[in-house]
């Protein structure tokens, strides 16, 4: 750094300033004087803007969602229960067993076993399948590092939150169930919403 | 090919289907490849280098390098045939696939394309009844099998151009006639395009001339 | 060997100090500087410089080097950064990758792919290339163990290399040229070779993978665990691939003082059998005439009552897979508790019973002394030492078959050295080929052999043999001297191997004997006291009874309780079914095994064993290392540690052993054998010690001490009652013989139980063969693949006839291990009649 | 300018091919004087003094490489290449052909001068009746006692065996002839070790070019101060140029280097037919890059050569005339190169593959003009960095092409947008593509 610019940017300092080194000091600000419409703006202004609220919410009607009957909707890219996917085309299984979202998962969740496709009875595209795909929910984050991790866009997450349950084995969902067309149960926000 | 083609060939993959050195007495070697092959090995000092003689040596025998020939010329030599095809592939003129009576090689490379290489081989696959973009890659036989042409790269006869070596003789320039004749007379068995071959060209540079005064000298002996 | 002396390279910039003559790339290692490398391997010999990945700069050179084969010089000032490098590394993987597939999700090489990390090191990032891809077909057994994707295949060579130039089979070859060029076998035959295996951890891409581990794992599932193989007294080290508390593969783990980082078929898919479904998980007691589930305790306390009733008539087999900590808690259990001296681990037993008619058993007295003089530490070769001497001599033994890893061990001296490798042999070897000498003698006449090379190697006391034995012995001499010799043996009779070791001075560095035992620790089960003859750290005691006087006795019913620990005599012990009559006349017999087999079948109590990737404790390697075994998947069901069963066992009979863990064992030996003084777990770490590289060597029992007698070694070793081949006699005079042959047998490679019990292995299970020469076939009117019966004395074994130029007329070999009465036949006298044609 | 005749001196006399004609012709007689009155250590003096380079290529002074291999009693082999396979060559087919002794007098020669017991002749596959000749004469040579265990009773051994090769043109390159002798595919050695060191079997190995040992007879005849009164100053002696292509009389012509190019093209071969103007010119065989027609005076010699950006090579001149497309050219000569790759390192294995295919694509009008920037680029990458020289073989021609032609690839590419159907998509589309000819009609004038 060289020197003139130095001394120059600590000049700009010490004209804002003056005091910055030598004194304290305690700025005042003033307010306008007390009494008359000022006053009162003083005293009653802000709970005014206040009931503007509850009185717009009055008019608006119960904001409360009846859930279960209703759900809660959620945002597009809201992370929730994963999907397996198959191609439309062929139906075959996107997933090739690669276990890459294992291998990203944080939680350590997701369980693969991968096995040889029959080229005359494909499961998956490539030379290989998931022969055993597990989440368990139980332990899932919905970090969605597996669908990051996935070459070929075959899990994703849903929309779906509804997953609790009585018993914690039936939380390790398996390839049928994550392959399986999901009910669509969870509304989404609309734009603006 | 499918899980179950895939099965059934690993079924019946036998620890003795592999192939070491053959031993002589599991092959029946014709005497006659036998002892050019071991003439061979007795030419070297070290045995291997008698590989390509002996590929040779079966070329010559069974007209291509056939599996069971290289299998025979294995054991003859001790090596395994494995070592025997890795060598019969690598090298252009070894052919591992039967192969017609009489091959044509055809210059396809840049002095003999410039001087229309590419007509040559038309010329003479329409003549053989060949598919010539089939005989430009990788070679094809006629129907007849009598003859064989495959596009070749440079054979070192570039004043020839274009030319073809016809049963390990060199011709040219051959044009789209030559072709034509040529293919007749392999199929008739008579003499190949006489006056074309290279053992009657003389010197490009015509006749001999005058000797230069500084190599005179080193002609004067006699024997 | 001196270590090469150290050098001063700039490497970036950075000063690095590295072994004078190392590669470049090694050295660089040294400064903590990766180059990333292809073809480069430095086990296969000497580098190739094919794939142009590792060019450097360097300093007064004007072109790129490959640093994989340029030696590192005193002040060579190097740079592996500079944008030249980079470009050109760059552009070699740009190019690799123009034909790679790139199908990492879907290949198993993905998350360990050399071909992935230098991509991404040392890449350009991105392909420039539109073309299509070059195209073969997709996955194809390259051999039944492996598949093969060409496609993968970036051509580093390094499989055809190590087909080549280590296993040297060359069945593996590349056909093809240029940019078409494909690895393949001879008209698309599968690759079937006993190293083969090896190449799936060679290649740097997936184009060659495991058939058995195809698909079944991610490199981020999964533990490595390292122990040793005990399937063979290689006792390579290696490392378990484990998933889900199971086996999924095998890899090498490199020690280049036992395996040099090869591994053999057996080694690699053996692993299937600790995986088996077919394993006794729970103890079993005969019940009315079956075997039927008990608890441990039930167990035990039958055992114990059996062993308590029977005493000292108790004799005790060790198989060869047991652990020093086995062997040395069964003899103690034998020995003490139960006062029997009968306890052995040999299959062959002593000298002698390789054959009935050339003579009866010797002494004892010789064995121990035998031993001690031909195991002595001054005379004990490394296996490294083979790396180092000059001339190899293979005597009695086809490493390939009896310790593989030391066949591939013995090749790379011949081919990287030019040692003089001389072979003496009964079968052929399939060293033979590299041989400088090679000696056939008849089976059974090894002795005679080793008494006349002694005498043409100018030992004292040897006669010199005539004729063509004397011949051969004087070729064979030839060839080993000048200069340091190390020894390959086997086999129950040495005698005249202390006379050729004097002789060849075999007590200096870099020269000395490696004797390959039969079991796979062998050795250990010796030191600790598995021998009939010796106790703990061969000391003296009263002698029993070796395998087939233990079997007489069974039989006799003088001996009452047998004691099998990892051992099937019905299956690997010379006499072989013989066992099962003398067996079933036992009152007891408590079989520790992993299967139900034909011993067991003779079991009153069966105590489930475990297999090595279970176990805990040590082994001796052949040449005196002590490696640990250590547990890399759970025990299954109900089996337990066998040193806590022994000991439990044992104290159920009175011997209070104290050991309460495997240390604890390995104390109590170290205790009782002298020269293992100390030892620990610690000490032998992760690569092995040899105990002769101990103080505690010096403890060794003194010759003298063993009661050396005066004569010399040639007459001392004499077995009474024993016709030796006089001077002369080849004793391959057989052929002259109509019809008969003298038999010798071997103990195929694959003739194990490992064979059947691994689903990988099994096609590799042999039948039983009579390997004749030629000449005989056709005298005796048979072609390859008859069918024949070899009989002599009543005992009978069929075979298939097999023909093989280089067996020595008048001799034929039968496998052993395959449960028929082959091994009976050893050395026999046999008659062959036809028994069928070919199929 | 007249050729100047000493190797090809009365090349078409019927019957030189024999041993009565080559010795009443002089020949043996230098290798009668090397066996009985001069020393190995003299000969090689005047191999090194006369100043003789290498024929085959590199240009190496053939003394020096001799005088490399050690002394001493280890076997020394000497093997004469005559893989002659670098298009455009054919100067050692004539040779051998029509003088066979005269290499064979010369093989024996180098060989005692470098102390060599066996002698090989690797001879290519292709020139099976050049092959037969030479087995032919090697016999003689052997009945007349030049060759064998004790050549003329002077107990010096020189075994010669010929050997042929199958086809590859890798096997050139010397230590892929050495890996090919030993019986082997002919992959080339990572060098160091070089042959003169680790060579044939392991042991020290000379290898020189047909033409090169032809010149030894010579030399040994009348000393190393006659021979450099020929040539130049740096490479002394004649020097046998192959021309071939568009002229009007391909063949061999012995000449001193130096003189014009134009001479040898235009004078000696007679030029392109009436009519056509010499467009490029390889002046060392397919593997040297391209020079135009602005070039051709240019003195025909190692150094002038280099400065142009070429190299002499084996001396071998290709023409190419006005009519040629250049993209179709440089396809056909990286297609060479692609289909000889012996595939053992990559960037040769790969960069010609994927230049063919890139050319390929530029011939068939689907390539982009970036294609051109990665065919130049891919051919730099080649440059330097391979195994042997086969690559660098490749890309230099190549890319000289791409640089001295660019805009006629840009036509190509330009065609792209237009679109012309018609020549279709395999590569191998025209030789005179733009001229709109295809390639299997008879295309006009003096090429058909």
């Amino acid at each position: 750094m060289n020197n003139s610019a130095d001394s120059s940017s600590e000049a700009e300092v010490s004209s804002e300033f003056p005091y910055l080194e030598d004194e304290s000091v305690v700025a005042v600000q003033r307010g306008p004087e007390p009494g008359g419409l000022g006053g009162a703006y003083r005293a009653f202004g802000e709970t005014l803007r206040g009931l503007k609220t509850t009185f717009a919410r009055i008019v608006e009607g119960p904001v409360t969602i009846q859930y279960p009957e209703e759900k809660t909707p959620v945002y597009p890219r809201f992370r929730g229960r994963h999907k397996l996917h198959r191609f439309e085309d062929t139906g075959l299984e996107k997933c090739v067993g690669c276990s890459l979202c294992a291998a990203a998962c944080p939680a350590d969740c997701i369980r693969v076993v991968a096995a040889e496709n029959d080229p005359e009875d494909r499961v998956s595209a490539g030379e290989r399948y998931a022969e055993i795909y597990e989440i368990n929910l139980a332990r899932c984050i919905f970090c969605g590092y597996c669908e990051v991790a996935c070459p070929f866009d075959a899990i994703t997450m849903g929309h779906e939150y509804e997953i609790a349950d009585y018993n914690r084995d039936d939380l390790i969902f398996t390839k049928e169930m994550l392959l399986a067309e999901p009910l669509e149960r969870t509304p989404l926000r609309r734009e603006g919403e | 090919m499918s899980a179950e083609e895939r099965r059934r060939l690993i079924e019946a993959m036998r620890p003795e289907d592999a192939e070491p050195v053959p031993q002589l007495h599991q092959v029946d070697v014709p005497d006659e490849l036998r002892e050019r092959i071991e003439a061979a090995m007795a030419k070297y000092p070290q045995v291997r280098s008698a590989a390509l003689p002996a590929l040779w040596a079966v070329q010559r025998h069974y007209g291509w390098c056939t599996p069971e020939g290289m299998r025979e010329a294995a054991a003859v030599m001790g090596v395994t045939p494995a070592y025997l095809e890795s060598l019969a592939t690598f090298y252009d003129l070894f052919r591992t696939s039967p192969v017609a009576r009489h091959q044509v090689l055809v210059c396809h490379n840049i002095s003999c394309w410039l001087r229309g290489a590419d007509d040559l081989i038309g010329a003479l696959c329409e003549a053989a009844g060949i598919d010539a973009h089939e005989a430009d890659h990788g070679g094809a036989n006629s129907p007849d099998g009598e003859v064989f042409v495959k596009g070749f790269e440079c054979m070192g006869a570039c004043d020839l151009a274009p030319m073809a070596s016809i049963d390990e003789r060199y011709y040219g320039p051959l044009d789209t006639d030559d072709a034509r004749a040529a293919v007749e007379q392999l199929r008739a068995g008579s003499e190949v395009l006489p006056g074309k071959a290279l053992a009657e060209r003389p010197a490009a540079g015509g006749p001999e001339p005058d000797p230069d005064p500084r190599v005179k000298e080193v002609e004067s002996g006699d024997a | 060997m001196p270590d090469p002396p150290r050098i001063t390279l700039l490497v970036d910039g950075v000063e690095v100090e590295a072994p004078h003559g190392a590669m470049l790339v090694d050295a660089a290692k040294h400064g903590d500087v990766e180059i990333p490398v292809f073809c480069y391997e430095p086990k296969l010999g000497h580098p190739v410089g094919a794939c142009r990945m590792c060019v450097v700069e360097i300093e007064g050179i004007p072109k790129l080097q490959t640093a994989c084969s340029t030696p590192v010089r005193d002040g060579m000032v190097v740079y592996t950064q500079t944008e030249r490098v980079k470009e050109a590394q760059s552009a070699v993987v740009e190019f690799l990758l123009v034909n790679h597939p790139l199908d990492c999700p879907v290949c198993d090489k993905g998350g360990e792919c050399p071909l992935q990390d230098v991509a991404m090191g040392w890449g350009p990032g991105r392909s420039r290339s539109v073309d299509p891809k070059r195209h073969f077909q997709k996955p194809i057994p390259l051999s039944p163990l492996i598949k093969i994707d060409r496609e993968r295949c970036i051509l580093c060579y390094r499989c055809v290399r190590f087909s080549q130039e280590v296993a040297e089979d060359e069945q593996l070859q590349l056909l093809e040229r240029g940019s078409s060029t494909f690895v393949g076998t001879f008209d698309n035959r599968p690759y079937i070779a006993p190293f083969h295996g090896n190449i799936i951890e060679l290649c740097p891409v997936g184009a060659l993978t495991s058939d058995a581990y195809r698909f079944r794992a991610r490199p981020w599932d999964i533990e490595d665990a390292g122990t040793v193989c005990t399937l063979c007294p290689s006792q390579c080290n290696i490392k378990l691939t484990v998933r889900d508390e199971r086996i999924e593969r095998v890899l090498a783990r490199d020690n280049v003082d036992v395996d040099d980082g090869w591994l053999c078929d057996k080694g690699r898919f053996g692993y299937q059998m600790a995986e088996s479904g077919q394993r006794i998980t729970e103890p079993l007691i005969r019940a009315g005439g079956e075997l039927r589930p008990a608890g441990w305790a039930e167990a035990l306390e039958a055992a114990a009552a059996g062993l308590r009733e029977a005493g000292e008539r108790t004799a005790a087999i060790v198989g060869g897979s047991s652990s020093n900590e086995d062997g040395y808690l069964a003899q103690r259990i034998v020995r003490k508790a139960l006062g029997s001296p009968h306890v052995e681990s040999r299959p062959s037993g002593g000298p002698g019973v390789e054959s009935r008619r050339t003579g009866g058993r010797g002494p004892a007295g010789f064995l121990r002394q035998g031993l001690v003089e031909l195991s002595a530490p001054r005379l004990a070769a490394s296996v490294s030492d083979l790396d180092r001497a000059e001339s190899i001599l293979v005597l009695g033994t086809d490493p390939l078959h009896s310790m593989p890893i030391l066949d591939l061990r013995i090749r790379k001296a011949v081919r990287l050295r030019g040692a003089r490798l001389a072979v003496a042999t009964d079968r052929p070897s399939v060293l033979d080929g590299g041989a400088e000498e090679t000696a056939r003698y008849a089976p059974g006449f090894v002795g005679g052999f080793v008494s006349a090379l002694a005498a043409e190697l100018g030992a004292a006391g040897y006669e010199r043999a005539r004729g063509e034995l004397g011949a051969d012995a004087e070729r064979i001499a030839g060839a080993l001297k000048p200069g340091s010799t190390v020894i390959v043996w086997a086999g129950p009779d040495a005698r005249g191997l202390v006379g050729c070791a004097r002789a060849l001075r075999l007590e200096e560095d870099g020269a000395g004997l490696i004797e390959v035992p039969e079991g796979a620790n062998g050795r250990g089960l010796r030191e600790v006291g598995c021998l009939p003859v010796a106790g703990p750290g061969l000391s003296d005691v009263e002698q029993g009874l070796d395998a087939s006087g233990i079997r007489d006795a069974l039989e006799a019913g003088s001996l009452e309780a047998a004691l099998l620990v990892n051992a099937d005599p019905i299956r690997d012990f010379a006499g072989g079914p013989a066992w099962g009559e003398a067996l079933g006349k036992a009152k007891l017999v408590l079989a520790v095994s992993m299967f139900e087999d034909a011993s067991t079948r003779q079991a009153d109590v069966v105590f489930p064993a475990e297999s090595y990737a279970e176990k805990e404790g040590t082994v001796t390697h052949p040449d005196g290392r002590l490696q640990r075994l250590r547990p890399g998947t759970p025990h299954p069901g109900g089996v337990r540690p066998m040193w806590e069963v022994l000991a439990e066992l044992g104290a159920l009979l009175g011997e209070e052993t104290g050991v309460e863990s495997a240390p604890d064992a390995l104390a109590a030996i170290a205790s009782e054998v002298p020269f293992y003084a100390g030892i620990s777990h610690e000490e032998i770490g992760g690569t092995g010690i040899r105990w002769q590289e101990r103080a505690a060597a010096r403890y060794w029992p003194r010759v003298d001490d063993v009661g050396a007698r005066d004569e010399v070694p040639g007459r001392e070793v004499e077995p009474a009652g024993r016709t030796a081949p006089e001077p002369g006699d080849t004793g391959g005079r057989a052929e002259d013989v109509d019809g008969v042959i003298r038999v010798g047998t071997y103990r195929d490679l694959w003739a194990a139980e490992v064979t059947d019990r691994s689903p990988a292995l099994r096609f590799l299970a042999p039948r039983q063969a009579l390997e004749l020469a030629p000449r005989d076939a056709a005298r005796l009117g048979l072609g390859s693949g008859h069918e024949v019966e070899v009989r002599s004395n009543g005992t009978s074994v069929r075979a298939r006839v097999s023909i093989h130029e280089r067996v020595k007329p008048g001799s034929g070999f039968l496998i052993e291990g395959l449960g028929d009465r082959a091994a009976s036949l050893r050395g026999e006298l046999v008659e062959i009649s036809k028994a069928g044609e070919p199929e | 300018m007249p050729e100047t005749r000493m190797l090809y001196r009365r090349v078409d006399e019927p019957g030189l091919a024999s041993i009565e004609t080559y010795r009443r012709r002089g020949g043996y007689r230098s290798l009668t004087r090397t066996v009985k009155e001069i020393e190995p250590e003299e000969l090689l003096t005047t191999l090194q003094d006369s100043g003789l380079r290498g024929r085959g290529g590199a240009g190496f002074s053939m003394g020096k490489k001799a005088s490399f291999l050690p002394r001493g009693d280890t076997d020394k082999f000497l093997c004469c290449n005559a893989d002659e396979s670098e298009p455009g060559a054919f100067k050692d087919r004539e040779l051998m052909q029509k003088n066979p002794h005269q290499l064979i007098e010369g093989v024996a020669i180098a060989a005692i001068a470098a102390g060599a017991g066996w002698a090989f002749i690797f001879i290519r596959g292709e020139y099976a009746e050049v092959a037969d000749i030479l087995e032919g004469a090697v016999a003689e040579a052997y009945g007349a006692g030049f060759l064998g265990a004790d050549i003329l009773g002077s107990g010096q051994r020189v075994e010669l065996v010929v050997h042929r090769g199958a086809g590859a043109y890798i096997c050139g390159e010397e230590t892929a002839l050495l890996d090919s002798l030993e019986g082997k595919r002919g992959n080339p050695r990572l060098k160091p070790p070089f042959p003169a060191i680790q060579g044939l079997y392991g042991g020290p190995t000379l290898i020189n070019n047909v033409e090169t040992l032809s010149n030894v007879p010579h030399i040994v005849a009348n000393g190393a101060d006659w021979f450099k009164g020929f040539g130049t100053e740096q490479s002394p002696g004649t020097k046998v140029v192959s021309v071939s292509g568009c002229v009007q009389r391909p063949g061999n012509y012995e000449i001193e280097l130096g003189i014009p190019s134009r001479e040898l093209i235009y004078g000696l071969a007679g030029g392109p037919p009436e009519g056509r103007e010499v467009k490029a010119w390889f002046p060392g065989g397919s593997s040297a890059p391209v020079l135009t027609a602005a070039e051709l005076d240019l003195p025909y010699s190692f150094e002038a050569l280099a400065d142009a950006g070429s190299m002499l090579g084996s001396g071998s001149i290709i023409v190419a005339d006005d009519q040629v497309s250049i993209p179709a050219l440089a396809l056909r000569t990286a297609r060479f190169y692609h289909h000889e790759s012996c595939g053992k390192c990559t960037p040769c294995r790969e960069g010609t593959n994927w230049t063919v295919k890139m050319l390929e694509r530029v011939l068939s009008r689907e390539a982009t003009p970036m294609d051109l920037d990665i065919i130049a680029s891919v051919q730099d990458n080649i440059i330097g960095h391979c195994l042997c020289v086969l690559g660098d073989s490749m890309a230099m021609p190549v890319s000289s092409m791409v640089k001295k032609f660019r805009p006629e690839f840009e036509e190509y590419i330009r065609r792209v947008a237009s679109d012309s159907p018609g020549l279709g998509s395999d590569g191998a589309a025209g030789l005179h593509a733009l001229t709109g000819t295809s390639s299997l009609a008879p295309a006009s004038g003096p090429h058909a």
